[in-house]
């Protein structure tokens, strides 16, 4: 599908602190999930309704914004192993842009509820809704920073070590991968 | 299995994940501020229950009991004794003046702290104000 | 791939299907775009097999409740 | 010794060890009146016993974090100490302050007390582990910042290594957390939800950056594994410890009138607390076993096991038991939760600055480790207050147990007092570990001057 050099010995794509913090959030998404599997099993009514309020074509443009700009992050570091650091400045770039439209899209959702007067004490489904798109909206936020952080230091005249860049993408796709079950879970099932 | 593993990212997610959840813990401090009006009681604080959570602090009920199910776990739960006596200020009072100088033998008992009468009747407004936060629905029965 | 994917699981969820196959349905595509993004993108197919696993392992454990509560 | 300024934490090793034996008797004095209703009452009630318990147990863990920074600060910053002279006056401002509170609270009743130390002005007094007076909290206040001054001057002024740095961040994290024990709102909700932040973010915050930062330059020490790889370690675990810390500070938020949303936030990170305590001890376990020297000092070795182990024991599984919302409906405030605080404390921070002293206080005194029969004796004395805490910590969880069902689960629940009763057997059990506890100490205060041929230099594996 994409074609990275492949090694031969068997290695950790980044750095290993990194993978230990990508477990973490790992478990604490996880967690959440099916905390809200088993909650979303006790009141089918009350999420079905708080399910029908949300807008279910901006969180589709929004998946798609994730994974074009994962998709982006690994060009940019085909880019960078090859040793074309301005052209992995620019793929960075993009990706953060598109980061920085999800985190827009996102938050005109979010701003729509508020306004509503939805908080989340207003009920279970909302609790979880908004603890879990706002938990994943910070990750995001976080991702996009690291994303024009490396885009910024590929213009400089010292660009990124592939660690470095490794480290990046594994956040960001971690992000990506905690969305690609988040929105079926929370917007569709 | 060969891995890499630096000193700097460790120290990134360090300082980037405490910079992180701090945010996190503000964010939610906020929006709990905005929520407590709802549920913890505070419409019925007059300077009574003020004086009340004075006498209570000053006289280290605390190292005995529990409030709310913190404290120290000698003796009993207050959070819900005016619940417990029945919906009574006046037991509560009644309860605490009657406490012997010099102990019960053998047995736990509670100090008496002389305290006077508008001190008693602070207290016993502040144990009712604080039976009244709403605590989802804990302790789980009357003895707390 | 994954674009493809992703309008499918919309498609399933729009569509007001009701019964647990669509549910069934929609886990395995979460599942598909899971393990798409973790082999590709992420890069673990030429990992030690710990993380490879621990990262799998987790999704088909969140895939694996989502399906039991859509068959319970 | 490297640096002659080392010597002031001497001082504040004396008095932690000092302050520790007081705290033990009256942890025995309290532990017989949970059986004997009416041991020296009037004359030290229950509560005051327990203020001194508590206190006690608080200050002299700050002299031995005080002490650990003073020893450990000018070696990791190649310099003297920036002034020894403040360390030391501090020192004697600290323990006069910290033996007039508690001389205080042994002969003044305590609402005599507050109104000696004009509590009126400003009330901050009467809450659970705060009861200091006003004013001695704002000698605290200044203890603490002359003591950061002092230390902060000395690392930045020299070598910065990531165990200054952590050890800086944690110290200084305690100072500023504390000063939300000077709000003290009406409002009991708000109240509580401020008290927490200066109890679970020191205990289950930046407590742990000092104790991760104690552990680290002691296994530097005593294993002479590179200091890259504990470092870069020192650093994922206390990242984890303030991941899921901070917002593990919901376990606090269940029942105290703050939104039910806390539930499921508090037991979710909650949940993951123990995540960093088994790092910890894996950690500590492979640098001992990837050791490139043999440490003459077994002891300060076996100290610093114990404590990667009794805190993810006390801390991690003990804590872990009661922390998930549905439990707590039923533990909340009982003797579970009495339980997890002696094993946490004990395992965390109490064996942490045991391990920093079993270290420092040797090389203090011109040796590399003390001699072998006093090394003898200082493991003695380790086993004996481990293991009889994990006897405290299992009769006091038997206890717990069973108050929660007779007084919380059942559909009969008993009143208070007689579930009391009921449970006794456990309290005399735990009294008596608590008596062999005491052994254990006297004989660790015996063990600086046993008398014995010396322990040797250290030797390449």
């Amino acid at each position: 599908m994409l074609s990275i050099p492949s090694r031969s010995q068997p290695q950790l794509p980044g750095d290993l602190a990194v993978w230990v913090l990508i477990l973490a959030e790992l478990l604490v998404f996880g967690v959440f999930f099916l905390a809200y599997v088993a909650a979303f099993h006790g009141h089918v009514a009350l999420f079905r309704a708080g399910q029908a309020t949300l807008s279910i074509p901006a969180a589709t443009f929004n998946t798609l914004a994730l994974i074009t700009a994962s998709a982006l992050v690994v060009q940019a570091i085909v880019a960078l192993q090859a040793g074309h650091t301005r052209k992995a400045g620019w793929w960075f770039a993009g990706a953060a842009v598109l980061g920085l439209l999800f985190l827009l899209n996102k938050w005109l959702e979010l701003h729509h509820h508020m306004q509503a007067g939805i908080s989340l004490s207003t009920s279970l489904f909302y609790m979880f809704y908004l603890g879990l798109v706002f938990f994943h909206f910070m990750h995001v936020l976080a991702g996009v920073l690291i994303l024009a952080w490396m885009s910024r230091r590929c213009f400089q005249p010292r660009p990124p070590g592939m660690n470095a860049a490794w480290s990046a993408g594994a956040y960001w796709h971690m992000v990506d991968l905690v969305w690609v079950v988040l929105f079926p879970l929370v917007y569709l099932l | 299995m060969s891995e890499v593993f630096t000193k700097s990212m460790a120290r990134n997610i360090y300082y980037g994940g405490s910079v992180f959840f701090i945010l996190l813990f503000l964010a939610l401090t906020f929006d709990t501020m905005g929520t407590l009006p709802e549920q913890d009681n505070r419409a019925a604080i007059t300077p009574q229950v003020a004086l009340g959570k004075k006498v209570w602090e000053e006289n280290n009920c605390i190292g005995c009991h529990t409030l709310l199910g913190e404290g120290a776990y000698f003796a009993p739960e207050l959070g819900n004794v005016y619940k417990r006596f029945g919906n009574s200020t006046e037991a509560i009072k009644a309860f605490i003046k009657s406490r012997p100088v010099n102990g019960v033998p053998g047995r736990r008992s509670m100090p008496q702290f002389n305290l006077t009468e508008e001190e008693l009747e602070a207290i016993a407004q502040f144990l009712k104000y604080s039976s009244e936060i709403d605590t989802q629905d804990w302790p789980p029965n009357i003895q707390g | 791939m994954l674009v493809v994917l992703t309008f499918l699981n919309v498609l399933l969820g729009t569509r007001g299907y009701a019964g647990s196959w669509v549910q069934l349905l929609t886990v395995l595509l979460i599942w598909a775009k899971g393990s798409l993004i973790i082999e590709f993108f992420m890069h673990l197919h030429t990992a030690p097999a710990f993380w490879r696993g621990m990262v799998h392992g987790w999704l088909a454990v969140v895939c694996a409740g989502i399906a039991g509560v859509a068959v319970w | 010794m490297k640096y002659a300024s080392q010597a002031v934490s001497k001082l504040y090793f004396m008095a932690a060890i000092g302050l520790f034996v007081g705290q033990i008797l009256f942890g025995l004095i309290l532990g017989l009146q949970y059986v004997i209703g009416d041991f020296l009452f009037p004359a030290i009630p229950f509560n005051v016993a327990r203020m001194v318990h508590t206190n006690l147990l608080i200050v002299w863990l700050l002299f031995g974090f005080m002490g650990a920074a003073y020893y450990l600060v000018p070696e990791e910053a190649e310099r003297e100490l920036y002034s020894p002279k403040l360390a030391v006056a501090l020192f004697w401002i600290f323990l006069v302050a910290g033996a007039l509170t508690i001389l205080g609270y042994l002969l003044v009743p305590y609402a005599g007390l507050a109104k000696m130390t004009g509590n009126d002005l400003l009330p901050t007094m009467g809450r659970e582990f705060l009861e200091q007076p006003t004013i001695t909290k704002i000698g605290i206040v200044v203890v603490a910042l002359g003591f950061l001054y002092n230390v902060g001057m000395t690392i930045l002024t020299g070598r910065k290594t990531v165990i200054t740095m952590v050890l800086l961040t944690g110290l200084t994290g305690l100072a500023v957390l504390f000063l939300f024990s000077f709000y003290n709102p009406v409002n009991l909700v708000l109240d509580k939800y401020y008290w927490w932040w200066v109890v679970h973010l020191w205990v289950e915050g930046v407590w742990e950056l000092i104790l991760g930062s104690i552990l680290a330059f002691v296994l530097i020490k005593v294993t002479g594994v590179d200091r890259e790889v504990i470092e870069k370690w020192l650093y994922v675990i206390i990242a984890m410890t303030l991941i899921t810390g901070i917002i593990g500070t919901g376990h606090h938020y269940f029942w105290i009138g703050t939104p039910g949303y806390w539930q499921w936030l508090g037991s979710v990170f909650s949940a993951l607390e123990p995540i960093p305590f088994f790092m910890m001890t894996v950690f500590a376990f492979n640098m001992v076993n990837k050791r490139r020297l043999n440490h003459p000092n077994k002891a300060a070795v076996l100290w610093a096991e114990g404590t990667a182990v009794m805190a993810f024991l006390g801390a991690g599984v003990w804590g872990f038991m009661h922390t998930l919302a549905p439990v707590n409906y039923y533990t909340h405030g009982t003797q579970i939760t009495a339980a997890h605080g002696h094993m946490a404390f004990y395992g965390a921070y109490v064996m942490i600055v045991l391990t920093i002293i079993s270290y420092a206080w040797p090389i203090m005194r011109g040796e590399k480790a003390a001699n072998k029969r006093a090394q003898v004796v200082e493991m003695w004395s380790f086993w004996l207050m481990t293991v009889s805490m994990v006897f405290i910590t299992l009769f006091l969880t038997g206890a717990g147990v069973l108050q929660t069902w007779l007084q919380r689960y059942t559909d009969t629940p008993l009143p208070f007092m007689e579930v009391q009763a009921k449970i006794a057997p456990f309290y005399w059990m735990r009294e008596v570990a608590g008596l062999v506890f005491m052994i254990g100490l006297v004989l660790y205060v015996y063990s600086f001057f046993a008398k014995g041929e010396s322990a040797g230099d250290a030797t390449p594996v």
